[in-house]
């Protein structure tokens, strides 16, 4: 059984059968937030395969000996944009002292800040670009960034921090802008194997094949180099 | 146990959240609870759907049909700013409603159960001492089903304390205005490593909801005695 | 004054009453599930009959034809229920003044005091409806109804679990509202002398439908009423009132041009028609006059029917009506009595009954009362 | 058999019991709200008293100082609640069978059939206990205690609700149930000759004490009772059955060596004493003995008091126990009586009424029946 | 509208899961209405506490606490699987003991309520025509209780339906195994451009609420009759 993070939802299922019908082995998916899909690891879920959305839940199985460490494999990336509904883009400049407050009437979408991965990048681009003081307030915390990026779609946020992968998904929103790269952490979908078995490592090598790659730059995620 | 600001403030949030959602759902709870005991008309069983879509739908679903209609393009929040510049999309206004709508079959079935208990001859009694239907439905059949209406407002209530699915899709989850008890808590479980904060924030819901169980369990008594006599 | 002719269907039960209530009390009298309840219901509109029409005073309450109900609250017609239907989460005195309440100042005829004096329920005032006696219960009930001063009076078995002297002390306060406040009722007992007590116009009610209704008399000649349907009341004379002897407590009535002594009730006038009865087993035989008993009344009449069944003979002497005797075979014997022999027929005044009664002093009424409790042994 | 003592306070009200029932049937007499019903709780262990002790039949149902109780469904105590509590979920039938079913077939004592025949219940067996007249569920109520066959019975005013006829048909059979089957009951009525149909073991309740227990003569004599308290009887006779004279319908008992003619009775034996009465209207008086008369008993005695109160006069005449008369004004003038003078007392032998009743065959019990309920007269 | 065979496996699921929660949290459920209605004791509060806590805290945490308890280190699953071999972390009997937790306060209280107002004077009767305790409790008080039952049931039914946040906590969102119709729409909603089928899913769900809202509807109504007659 693979644990993966909801956001990659379509992608995995689509990988999923594929190496099903080519290996005959029976993939199954568990797709949830991040967070809860590491507890279960913790408490003995029976997963083969842990697909995280941030590196920070990958971190907490590691540090309980609960992953195979020498699987751990950050297979994927994404890219944070700035987005607003359809044709209410503003223009903005990725850059301290600019007056991001101003920029955009309304609120702010993301991941809740604290602790959805979105909300925690976004969260860190803002500081570093010195717009979260003046911002703060207008940051509404979603459970999650389809939540956020719908909001954006209704046209009930002015602004909205997603992931690009998200954004492409989309026609009701357009790319105000990407966040620099520097302005947070590295955005990394970590994979590793929870325990050793044959047929979940061969399901992770299939997701490392050219194949699996294609899929999923489909569907707007970014391959880290390896 | 010193209560940080953060916990204070969501302290009080859900507090009034949960308090306004029962102010609020209790007139319309009551009536309609009286109308489904009472009367069979056609169309009672889309009512009925209607009414449990909150319990049967996921409360992220119920958030987003919140979304769809109380938003800034949504015709009833249109609506509201519009006549009343009431604006309930992420305020604590919204984080009401959300819980309200989730509670709201709770407190209508509690309501109903109790109404249609309330023997009938005894609001017929009282038409024959003059009493309209008014004067019968308030002095008669409310007190009668008091039990029920209690049951209600105490299950809204504390479904209102916990509720987090419908309020964060509807009003999201925003510092000091909407992030309640439940949604606090979200976040710190979705943190590792902070078990600590979140127990004590469990252990404040419980501590709200065994005071307003208690407080409940009294008026409760109070009013049974009065159906029963001492 | 109240015309019904209403048709209602209750799963077996079908209720087809046409029938009037005169001005003042009507009894309504009738076995048990013969549907007296559900007549009441009807009249104070807790149930709308399937057909038919209500009319009271003039004001149609009810007329399916025309589609028109008023509702029950707006009818004043204040109900004492069978099983009393008190509000439990009221006091007995929130249940009391509850009618009360409603009903604006300058029409209210009772005071909550003297109701409750009367009905000995002072001490109940702050108790739980539940937490009483089934005939406490029953008092509160009634005085709940007198409380909202209704323009109508309906009373379902009042006093069925009151004891003999409360009955006394009530039935009385009956009498006096009936006349005083000229409060219009219906007044369901089982118990023949109570209702007589209140009035002699009578509903006679069998299987759902009204057998006969008027005063008592029209109902006794009636022939169409089965005997098991009948009262049971047999020797009831049409007497009109002649003279008072207030001294000799006696009221002096003219019955087919003889005298006769009954009890004294100064509320009678002179030419008043009154009935009167006696039960068969305080008729005595005498085979001429007798003097020198405090039996006042002798009627000479002639005996037409003897009918010597178990232990007793039924004698029926035609003195210009047909009086019923019962007597002891023994006695029967004694006498040698043949049909068609001459006999005296021996009543002390004290054993009329009056059925048709009028209002007196209260001590007048209670003794009343007594000759009408006495009737109970009329009735079976 | 049963024996209380026992205490308890239910509000404002507190009931000090402290009583023996006998064997067979007992009565218990007492105004409303006087404690009957809290009483028969304390028996059926439906409400616990604060203290005392409850045994039957030498089993000790509820013992304070030991700390013990025998729950109430295992006291096989039928009780007939005066509000009877019928079971809303089930059918009439349900109900019936309800205590029915839990009763080992060899225990029960009843047939369906011949209890809801008795109890004319047999249309209403498929009906809900909602919809069903107060009557009718006070006979159902009847019929489910009975058919549960408990050891003891208690009724709490079962019939009030009922008419004549239906408590005719159902008296009997009760007695039938005393006597067939021994199956002591109390039974509340504020019928006194309801009661006393059944039993003269009475016990009085006033205020949450009782008064006084015994037989009905007892109950009489005791000085204690205030008179408000006492039953209202008066002229009440204790006879040795002397012999009977079946084709004269007369029973003949001897009365302080004077013979008197009674109602017949067969079931009565010669030597059997029992307790006549006789209502003070229907006794008669004459200055001498008077011939030719269908009145059988002529009781000479002496005047000992006068009390010309209103209308009528009451007088005491001394003839070997005191005997009071009511008679109107006009014969007391007329006769010119006067305190010392010799009088004769003049009783139709249908006027008596006997207080000890036994068992007779059913025409009996019907006419027997018929001169209980004459005792209605002697209640108030 | 033909139904994909994903939707069939989650409908079919959350069936399985929804009737088996209502099974298993009856008994206990009504059992516990029935101490609370009639009987007063020290530390009735707290177990009322306990009761609420589903209620008044979100699923997630709830989910979590399950997690801990019943997963394969927790106690209470330990010693499932030791004694009975039972395993119920990341299987449907999990997600219907989610289910069965978040529903148990509203079968609870429903029932307490209708217990509450059964006229115990019926007991008291049942009891002198020779009934014990038991039996008193199965003929009289539970018939009575009927609409009570009934209302909790449907509650914990509906409620079952719509449960999500406990559920994936706990047994996650497994295709076919945990993947009741809540986690379906979830999975959809995760998913761009499956707003169809997630409109799909939501109709499903109701489409159940609403069978199961009618058949309880006339058992109700039959209950009630029962009560009042016809
Ligand atoms: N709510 C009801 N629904 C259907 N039938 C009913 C209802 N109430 C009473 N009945 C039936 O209608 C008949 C008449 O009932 P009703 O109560 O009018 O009798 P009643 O004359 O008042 O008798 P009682 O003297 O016993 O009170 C009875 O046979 C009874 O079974
Ligand atoms: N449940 C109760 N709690 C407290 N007091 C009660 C309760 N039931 C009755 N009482 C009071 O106790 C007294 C005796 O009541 P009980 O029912 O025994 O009277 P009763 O003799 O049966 O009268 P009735 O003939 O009117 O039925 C009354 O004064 C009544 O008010
Ligand atoms: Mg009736
Ligand atoms: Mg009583």
């Amino acid at each position: 059984t693979v644990f993966a993070a909801a956001s990659l939802t379509n992608a995995l299922t689509d990988l999923g059968k594929a190496f099903q019908s080519q290996s005959g082995i029976p993939v199954k998916f568990s797709f949830a937030a991040s967070g809860a899909l590491a507890k279960q690891i913790q408490a003995g879920a029976p997963a083969d395969v842990f697909a995280s959305a941030d590196s920070k839940w990958m971190d907490y199985l590691y540090d309980k000996g609960k992953i195979d460490a020498d699987t751990r494999v950050d297979l994927l990336g994404n890219t944070l944009v700035l987005v607003a509904p359809q044709g209410k883009g503003f223009k903005v400049h990725m850059a301290k002292g600019f007056d991001f407050a101003t920029a955009f009437s309304g609120k702010l979408c993301t991941g809740v800040v604290d602790s959805v991965p979105v909300g925690i990048y976004a969260k860190e681009a803002m500081t570093k670009l010195g717009w979260w003081d003046s911002i703060r307030y207008r940051v509404v915390g979603t459970e999650d960034v389809r939540a956020a990026l719908n909001l954006v779609e209704r046209g009930e946020c002015g602004a909205g921090i997603v992931y690009e992968t998200d954004a492409k998904q989309s026609k009701k929103v357009e790319v105000v802008a990407k966040f620099p790269a520097d302005t947070h952490a590295k955005i990394v979908y970590p994979f590793a194997l929870v325990k050793q078995s044959g047929d979940a490592e061969k399901f992770l090598d299939f997701l490392k094949t050219k194949q699996a790659s294609e899929v999923f730059l489909m569907y707007g995620f970014t391959l880290q180099p390896r | 146990m010193m209560l940080t600001e953060e916990e204070i403030s969501a302290l009080l949030l859900s507090l009034k959240v949960s308090l306004w959602c029962v102010a609020v759902t209790l007139p319309p709870g009551v009536l309609l609870g009286w109308v489904l005991a009472r009367f069979q008309f056609a169309g009672k069983a889309v009512i009925e759907a209607v009414l449990h879509m909150p319990l049967v739908l996921p409360p992220v679903v119920i958030g987003y049909v919140l979304l769809l209609a109380f938003g800034a393009n949504g015709w009833l929040g249109y609506w509201l700013a519009e006549l009343f510049d009431i604006r309930v999309a992420f305020t604590w206004k919204g984080a009401a409603i959300a819980s309200a709508v989730m509670g709201f079959p709770l407190m209508v079935r509690a309501v109903r159960l109790s109404m249609s208990l309330v023997d009938p001859r005894l609001e017929l009694a009282a038409s024959t001492l003059g009493a309209g239907r008014l004067r019968v439905f308030l002095t008669i059949t409310l007190p009668l089903a008091a039990p029920g209406i209690l049951t209600g407002a105490i299950l809204s209530f504390a479904r209102s304390l916990g509720e987090f699915g419908a309020t964060i899709t509807f009003v999201g989850n925003i510092e000091g205005e909407t992030r309640t008890l439940p949604l606090a808590l979200y976040t710190y479980t979705q943190t590792p490593g902070m078990d600590e904060p979140a127990v004590r924030l469990v252990l404040i819901s419980l501590a709200v909801a065994l005071v307003a169980l208690v407080a409940s369990e009294i008026l409760g008594r109070r009013a049974e005695s009065r159906l029963l006599g001492e | 004054m109240l015309s019904l002719d209403v048709d209602i269907n209750r799963g077996r039960f079908r209720l087809e009453a046409r029938v009037e209530f005169e001005e003042g009390v009507s009894g309504l009298f009738g076995r048990s599930g013969s549907g007296k309840s559900t007549l009441l219901n009807v009249i104070a509109g807790v149930i709308d009959p399937d057909r038919g029409r209500v009319v009271l005073d003039g004001e149609t309450l009810f007329d399916s034809e025309k589609g028109l109900c008023v509702p029950s609250h707006r009818r004043r017609i204040g109900f004492v229920f069978q099983d009393s239907q008190l509000f439990p989460h009221y006091t007995v005195k929130g249940n009391l003044l509850y009618g009360w309440k409603q009903t604006p100042p300058r029409e209210r005829r009772f005071k909550l005091d003297d109701v409750v004096d009367l009905l000995a329920i002072g001490h109940l005032l702050d108790s739980h409806p539940r937490r009483i006696s089934g005939g406490e219960k029953q008092r509160v009930a009634l005085g709940r109804a007198l409380l909202a001063s209704p323009r109508m009076l309906l009373l379902d078995e009042p006093l069925a679990a009151l004891d003999q002297s409360l009955k006394e002390q009530i039935l009385p306060f009956m009498r006096r509202v009936r006349d005083e406040l000229g409060l219009p009722m219906v007044y369901v007992s089982h118990s023949l002398p109570e209702i007589l007590y209140l009035t002699d116009q009578l509903t006679l009610i069998a299987g759902g439908r009204i057998l006969g209704s008027g005063p008592l008399h029209t109902l006794l000649d009636a022939e169409q009423i089965r005997s098991e349907d009948r009262l049971g009341l047999d020797n009831s004379l049409a007497v009109t009132i002649e003279s008072h002897d207030a001294e000799g407590g006696c009221t002096f009535g003219i019955f087919q041009g003889r005298r006769l002594a009954l009890p004294f009730r100064s509320a009678l006038m002179p030419g008043d028609r009154v009935y009167v009865s006696v039960h068969r087993t305080e008729v005595a035989l005498g085979k001429s006059f007798v003097e020198g008993l405090s039996i006042q009344n002798q009627l000479p009449g002639r005996i037409v029917s003897i009918d010597s069944a178990g232990d007793s003979v039924q004698i029926v002497a035609d003195v210009g009506v047909l009086l019923r005797a019962e007597i002891t075979q023994r006695a029967y014997r004694d006498m040698a009595l043949r049909e068609g022999d001459a006999v005296n027929c021996l009543i002390k005044a004290t054993s009329f009954s009056y059925l048709t009664l009028d209002e007196g002093d209260e001590k007048a009424a209670r003794s009343l009362d007594r000759s009408v409790i006495e009737m109970t042994s009329q009735v079976h």
